[in-house]
């Protein structure tokens, strides 16, 4: 059952599990920040995978250097998604993402 | 004699005609005066100058005499018109309606060229320029002796309904000038266009101005009114342009080039699954402008709606379109399609067009309506003779079109006076108006006569050869006969509800106070319905003149009709597609000539087929 | 001279790059001190929208003309445009997508120049987050490689929330929020896939990505092609959210409604069109070949689901609604199901990723003209945004209302327009490529859609507004009449002469999309 | 057998995941008994009393500020890899990545003249 014949297919589970987690929470949560952070980890189980399988493709580093810009990338979409967040709280004193439906009617 | 003697001499109907005319009608303004002056002159220039000397019947390939931008002139004045129109200040609403019947009267002058020649078989005043090369799509207009009319039935009534509604619409001139004039170009584009594109290009674009005249100056319930002429027709033209692009496509696989051009995808002989697709892909875009049962919900609702003008233009004209459409698109390319369909579809339009219509006409309670839907038995007339596939058929479809326009447009026109100036149309509220509005009531009668039919009148003519068209028609198989009576039925039919309604509204005891000082047609109304009242007698007493000029065209279509039924029925249900042969002599002309072979596509990779979309060198 | 030349071959990205970075301290530098009231930015107006939008257009335009003067020396013959590659693929593809970027985005900041200024909305932040975008979208279209593609796409994106969430009200951030997280769930969905293709194929370029893949079910090949198949899926669900097809849909409406309008205009225009440049890319860069690629199997038949899916829905829910604004959202989905069908028909014709390019060119300029004409229906401080504000408009504003009108019909694909060619391509495409059901179904689309811009010219021209509505003194801008002028032009010009550009959206189209 | 067959695990392990977060979620919300005191309800602050309301705002400057941080200081990351490649990349590297500061500079000019950093006002 072992793929790649390396260590590398346990993280990759690790990261699969991650993402999963990170889809189920971001889909029932309401909370925004809640999502947010399950974003983020969505973001960090690719992050994870794409280490992991560098082992397998070890010529290159492509994996790390991707790595590297997912986290800058991430970095500024949480910031702005934060920001977004504060100024929805600042207005409707609620983090619930249900409750913005005013543009629904 | 000195020239201007003998001119006079030469010019001695005419003159009589004028005289008679103007001393005909006693205790008149000068103004009716000259309308029936007038009127009685044209009608004398129509007959004397029309009448076909010559036979019309030869073949000939050089035209002579035919200025090549004539087609051009007519299509482009109105729409040029139109985009000058925009500039005119609004605050000169006499300005503006004065230009615009300026436009118009000249686009009917420029019309009357067409008459100058005489209509053989083929193409006239044909003009071809590239427009998208690498589609296949060119600018061809050409008229043959079919369209002929239908562009003078356009270039006639347009005018009559600008004039007449610059009398009753106060307001947004500008915008009316300009739908009226797009609408007139479009209108005519149409009935000329020989290349499938141009002729989906003006088919769409005359719905915006026709929308905008019913949504705008219509009735209460004017935007659903427009809504539904505008969806009902856009439906049925998306489908055929599916049809349109598929033909195409199937032309560029067996030929290898794209045209648009109709008179080389007339030649394609399709499959025959294909081809009733694409029969019925056409005919229900033509069927819901006729209209044809079930499509016709559309009408009623816009006649009643539309202003005045708006429904003279969409009796007259518009319909036509969908006439004009089966005879030239569906009969001309798709023949055994339709030949097959025929029967079936002669069957509907009997029943739920002529006898379906004439007895719902019957029920109206409003003039309007009933008109709308005498509409719709008349055009099931002409599209029975269009099924029916014989000479006469044709001969008297083509006729009927003509004489609908003239005798519906007229009506439309009549009951537009009556509701400016009592603002109903319940034929209840009057009775008796023969007292109060003797030259109303006189018109009224002649364009009912005609309406229904009776010998002497434009009506009789036309219907008797859709009948007898009927009657002898190998198509339709053996229910000919029976057809042919049961659409005699539906003449009867019309004398019952017309003159039922002339009976309740213009005899019998003026009955209703507010009919009593009822004024009579003005200059204005008398003058826009004289050539029309004219036209009725000249066509129904001396036929010929539209007859000899459209034959050789019928003729030549039905010659391909038959020759596409035949070729259809030996094509398999499925399968490929093939071309027929050209046709030889003039109606050749105009054929696109295969393109110079084709370079390498570039970027063409080994091995795999580089499809792309074309460009400017694969000009055909 | 090769360093030259490759400066010449990034030099659309270059020019808007500097451009915006230029822009940006010009907006801070150029701006009046904080307010003293302690707050820390402050909404204090400067009234200098109107300044930095004609910058911002001018930077854009620049790169456009960089973009252009670049496909008129021809990106194949530029040495040293390679040595980018895959990173970034210079061809006539991203040349093309350049200039239609630029034009998209520099007439959205036109709008932006005269809207935020009439609306009293100080923010001109707008106008480096419209540079940064477009400079995204730009990367993009010629990403070839999974990383630039992430990388691309998050700063697009991430520009647009921003500019969402542009008005400090509650519908405007409501709309950024949504926009958000769907947005960046979408990005993490792309990211994952992309991670697993990485460790599939053990390549992050597409062109190496597109090898692998021809090679599953080969003897002795290693990669896994189940999945490939979860990774493709993932990945082009991912760009799916950006273009907004069904079922990844849900964010367009709301997003675009509370979205200030050149905002919308420009999420409308560039970045669809850029998401489509990627989704072409990736789909015929990588997954081309025809175990994943065909009629019978892999992407095809799916997206063929979701275009008709698009189409309809958007079509249908966006004739029942009463804001023009959120009709506008729905009729942008219903034209990605257009597009979308032109992608599926490439899988078959070899003019269909022409013909998605030529469809994108004419609905970049019949949606700016669109939102154009709507903001100058609007007046100050109150946008039009139901059918109602739209009454009477044909009598007060009757250029505008024309304009609109002719926006419409092109979007609505009535001859003579170039939205109309736009269709007729599409669908001849799919006649191409045999999906004969594909093409009826969008022509009859085309009908429902008929409808709901038909609405518009209704209540321009047919409806009285209520008599207790505010008389409105029509809004007027120079800026955004030149952009809307620009946009009636190539409508009417590409409506009549469409082949003028033919060649050229062949030669974009049929550029390998990967190397 | 295969090759899907061998990413059973992986879908196993998705579903896994997806049903222990199922489990844990729905496992509280159903088994666990809610007998909710005021004193429970209370927040926990290390055993002492809590103070004050329990909304109480850092003011927004905070966020801000480590907002700001966060973007600034991932960006350290590209500088690392440059720095211990600095000899091998050469004059390339040093021009990409003076770039690439000058394009930090500006975006701190700009926090900085949109007043982002001001802490007293």
């Amino acid at each position: 059952m072992i793929v790649f014949g390396d260590a590398a297919e346990h993280f990759v589970l690790v990261a699969a599990a991650l993402f999963t987690i990170g889809a189920v929470g971001f889909l029932v949560r309401r909370n925004v920040l809640v999502q947010l952070m399950s974003i983020e980890l969505m973001l960090n189980a690719a992050n994870l995978a794409l280490v992991s399988y560098n082992r397998l493709h070890a010529t290159e580093m492509t994996g790390h250097v991707f790595a590297f810009f997912v986290i800058a990338v991430a970095a500024a979409e949480a910031s702005v998604g934060l920001a977004i967040a504060l100024t929805f709280y600042r207005l409707r004193s609620s983090v619930y993402s249900d409750e913005a439906d005013t543009l629904r009617h | 004699m000195t020239p201007l003697g003998s001119a006079l001499v030469g010019l001695w109907p005419y003159v009589a005609a004028f005289l008679v005319g103007w001393f005909v009608p006693r205790r008149q303004g000068w103004a009716e005066r000259l309308g029936v002056a007038t009127s009685a002159l044209l009608g004398v220039v129509l007959i004397v100058g029309l009448w076909p000397v010559a036979p019309a019947a030869g073949v000939g390939d050089d035209k002579p005499g035919e200025w090549p931008h004539l087609l051009n002139l007519l299509v482009f004045l109105p729409i040029v018109g139109a985009l000058g129109v925009l500039f005119l200040p609004r605050q000169a609403p006499k300005v503006l309606r004065a230009v615009t019947l300026a436009i118009l009267a000249g686009d009917f002058v420029v019309s009357l060229w067409l008459l100058g020649v005489p209509m053989t078989t083929g193409w006239h005043f044909q003009y071809i320029a590239t427009w998208i090369p690498a589609f296949g799509i060119r600018y061809h207009v050409a008229v043959d002796g079919i369209s002929l009319w239908l562009v003078l039935l356009t270039t006639l009534t347009t005018p009559i309904a600008a004039y007449v509604s610059f009398g009753s619409i106060r307001r947004r001139t500008k915008e009316l000038c300009f739908a009226i004039l797009l609408l007139q170009g479009a209108m005519l584009g149409a009935f000329v266009a020989l290349d499938l594109f141009l002729f989906y290009v003006f088919w769409e674009l005359l719905l915006v101005p026709m929308f905008i005249i019913i949504g705008v100056w219509g009735g209460v319930e004017r935007i659903k009114a427009s809504y539904k002429f505008f969806l009902y027709t856009m439906a049925g033209s998306v489908l055929m342009l599916a049809a349109i692009l598929y033909l195409v496509w199937v032309h560029t696989d067996l030929v290898g080039y794209p045209t648009f051009d109709y008179l080389a995808l007339s030649r394609l002989s399709l499959p025959r699954v294909a081809a009733a697709l694409c029969f019925y892909a056409f005919a229900l875009a033509f069927m819901v402008k006729v209209p044809m049962f079930p499509l016709h919900t559309w009408l009623p609702d816009a006649h009643v709606e539309a202003p005045t003008g708006g429904s003279i233009i969409l009796a007259a004209v518009l319909l036509k379109l969908g006439t004009y459409g089966y005879l030239r698109f569906c009969m001309g390319m798709f023949g055994g399609a339709a030949w097959q369909s025929g029967a079936t579809l002669a069957g509907i339009a009997i029943g739920l067009g002529i006898l379906y219509g004439a007895l719902v006409a019957w029920k109206q309670a409003d003039i309007k309506r009933l008109v709308a839907y005498s509409s719709v038995a008349h055009m099931g007339f002409a599209m029975l003779g269009l099924f029916a596939g014989t000479r006469a058929g044709v001969e008297g479809s083509v006729l009927t079109m003509v004489n609908h326009g003239i005798s519906t447009g007229a009506l439309f026109l009549l009951v537009g006076v009556i509701y400016d100036r009592r603002h109903t149309r319940e034929v209840r509220e009057f009775g008796g108006l023969a007292k109060v509005m003797p030259v109303y009531a006189t018109i009224f009668v002649i364009m009912t006569l005609s309406s229904i039919g009776v010998p002497g009148t434009n009506g009789f003519v036309g219907e008797l050869m859709v009948i007898t068209g009927t009657y002898v028609s190998q198509s339709l198989g053996g229910f000919a006969k029976v057809q042919a009576v049961l659409a005699a039925l539906g003449v009867i039919l019309a004398a019952v509800y017309m003159l039922s309604v002339v009976e309740r509204m213009f005899f019998g005891p003026l009955t209703n106070r507010a009919n009593r000082r009822l004024p009579d047609l003005s200059p204005r109304e008398v003058i826009a319905l004289a050539p029309l009242v004219v036209l009725v007698f000249v066509i129904g007493l001396f036929p010929n003149i539209f007859i000899a000029r459209m034959r050789p065209s019928v003729n030549a279509l039905l010659e391909d009709y038959e020759q596409s039924w035949k070729a259809h029925s030996e094509m398999p249900d499925h399968g490929q597609a093939r071309m027929r042969a050209q046709p030889e002599g003039p109606r050749r002309k105009g054929y696109p000539e295969p393109p110079p072979p084709r370079a390498e596509p570039p970027g063409a990779e080994a091995g795999r087929e580089v499809a792309r979309l074309p460009t400017e060198e694969d000009v055909p | 001279m090769t360093w030259w030349s490759t400066l010449f071959a990034v030099s659309p990205l270059v020019v808007v790059a500097l451009g915006a970075l230029l822009l940006m301290l010009a907006e801070a530098l150029g701006r009046p001190a904080p307010a003293a009231d302690g707050a820390v930015v402050t909404d204090v107006g400067s009234g200098r929208a109107g300044e930095l939008g004609i910058g911002s257009a001018v930077v854009l335009f620049a790169g456009g003309v960089f973009a252009l003067s670049l496909w008129m020396v021809g990106p194949e013959a530029l040495p040293g445009a390679e040595g980018l590659a895959p990173y970034f693929i210079v061809d006539r593809f991203s040349a093309f997508f350049g200039v239609m970027l630029c034009l998209g985005g520099g007439l959205s900041a036109l709008l932006g120049g005269g809207y935020l200024d009439e609306h009293g909305i100080d923010r001109s932040e707008f106008f480096p987050l419209l540079l940064w975008a477009t400079l995204g979208a730009m990367a993009l279209a010629g990403a070839g490689d999974l990383l630039t593609l992430f990388v691309a796409l998050e700063t697009m994106s991430i520009g647009v929330y921003a500019m969402v969430g542009l008005r400090r009200n509650g519908r405007a951030i409501e709309a950024a929020l949504k926009y958000f997280l769907l947005g960046g769930f979408a990005g993490a969905l792309t990211l994952f896939g992309a991670a697993l293709l990485y460790g599939a194929t053990g390549h992050t370029d597409l062109a190496g990505i597109g090898a692998s893949v021809g090679t599953i079910g080969q003897p002795g090949s290693t990669v896994p092609a189940g999945l490939v198949l979860v990774a493709m899926a993932l990945v082009v669900s991912g760009l799916l959210f950006k273009v907004a097809a069904v079922p990844f849909h849900m964010w367009t409406p709301d997003a675009y409604e509370g979205a200030p309008t050149p905002a919308t205009t420009f999420m409308a225009v560039a970045v669809k069109c850029a998401a489509f440049a990627i989704l072409l890319r990736v789909l015929f860069g990588a997954f081309a070949d025809e175990r994943v690629a065909s009629w019978g199997t892999g992407w095809p038949p799916v997206l063929a689901v979701l275009a008709v899916a698009t189409m309809t829905v958007g079509n249908l829910i966006a004739g029942r609604q009463e804001s023009v604004k959120r009709m506008l959202a729905y009729s942008s989905i219903a034209h990605a199901g257009y597009a979308l069908l032109g992608v599926v028909a490439a899988m078959r014709s070899g003019m269909g990723q022409a013909s998605v390019l030529f469809y994108l060119l004419a609905y970049t300029v019949s949606t700016v003209g669109a939102f154009g004409a709507l903001i100058l229906c609007g007046r100050r401080g109150a946008e039009a945004v139901s059918y109602e504000d739209l009454a009477g408009i044909g009598r007060r504003h009757p250029v505008v209302a024309l304009a609109f009108s002719l926006f419409l019909v092109s979007l609505a694909g009535i001859p003579a327009t170039a939205g109309f060619f736009g269709k007729l391509g599409v669908f001849l495409a799919a006649i191409d490529a045999e999906l004969y059901v594909l093409a009826v179904v969008g022509l009859l689309n085309s009908f429902l859609g008929a409808y709901y811009y038909l609405r518009v010219l209704v209540y321009m021209y047919m409806r009285e507004p209520s008599p207790n509505a505010p008389r409105a003194v029509p809004m007027r801008s120079g800026q955004v009449g030149v952009a809307i002028a620009v946009a009636a032009l190539l409508v009417v010009w590409w409506g009549l002469f469409p082949l003028s550009i033919g060649a050229d959206v062949t030669a974009a189209g049929s550029a390998p999309m990967a190397r | 057998m295969s090759l899907v067959a061998h990413y059973l695990p992986l879908l196993l392990v998705f579903l896994v995941a997806a049903a222990i977060c199922a489990t844990f979620w729905l496992g509280g919300a159903l088994v666990g008994r809610k007998n909710p005191t005021a004193e429970k309800l209370m927040p926990y602050e290390c055993g002492n009393d809590t103070e004050g309301g329990r909304g109480i705002r850092l003011h927004v400057k905070f966020y801000l500020t480590a907002i700001l941080f966060v973007v600034f200081d991932v960006e350290a990351v590209f500088i690392y890899p440059w720095a211990v490649l600095f000899k091998g990349l050469g004059w390339v590297g040093f021009a990409s990545m003076s770039a690439f500061i000058v394009a930090l500079l500006v975006a701190l000019i700009y926090v900085w003249k949109k007043g982002a950093l001001e802490w007293e006002t």
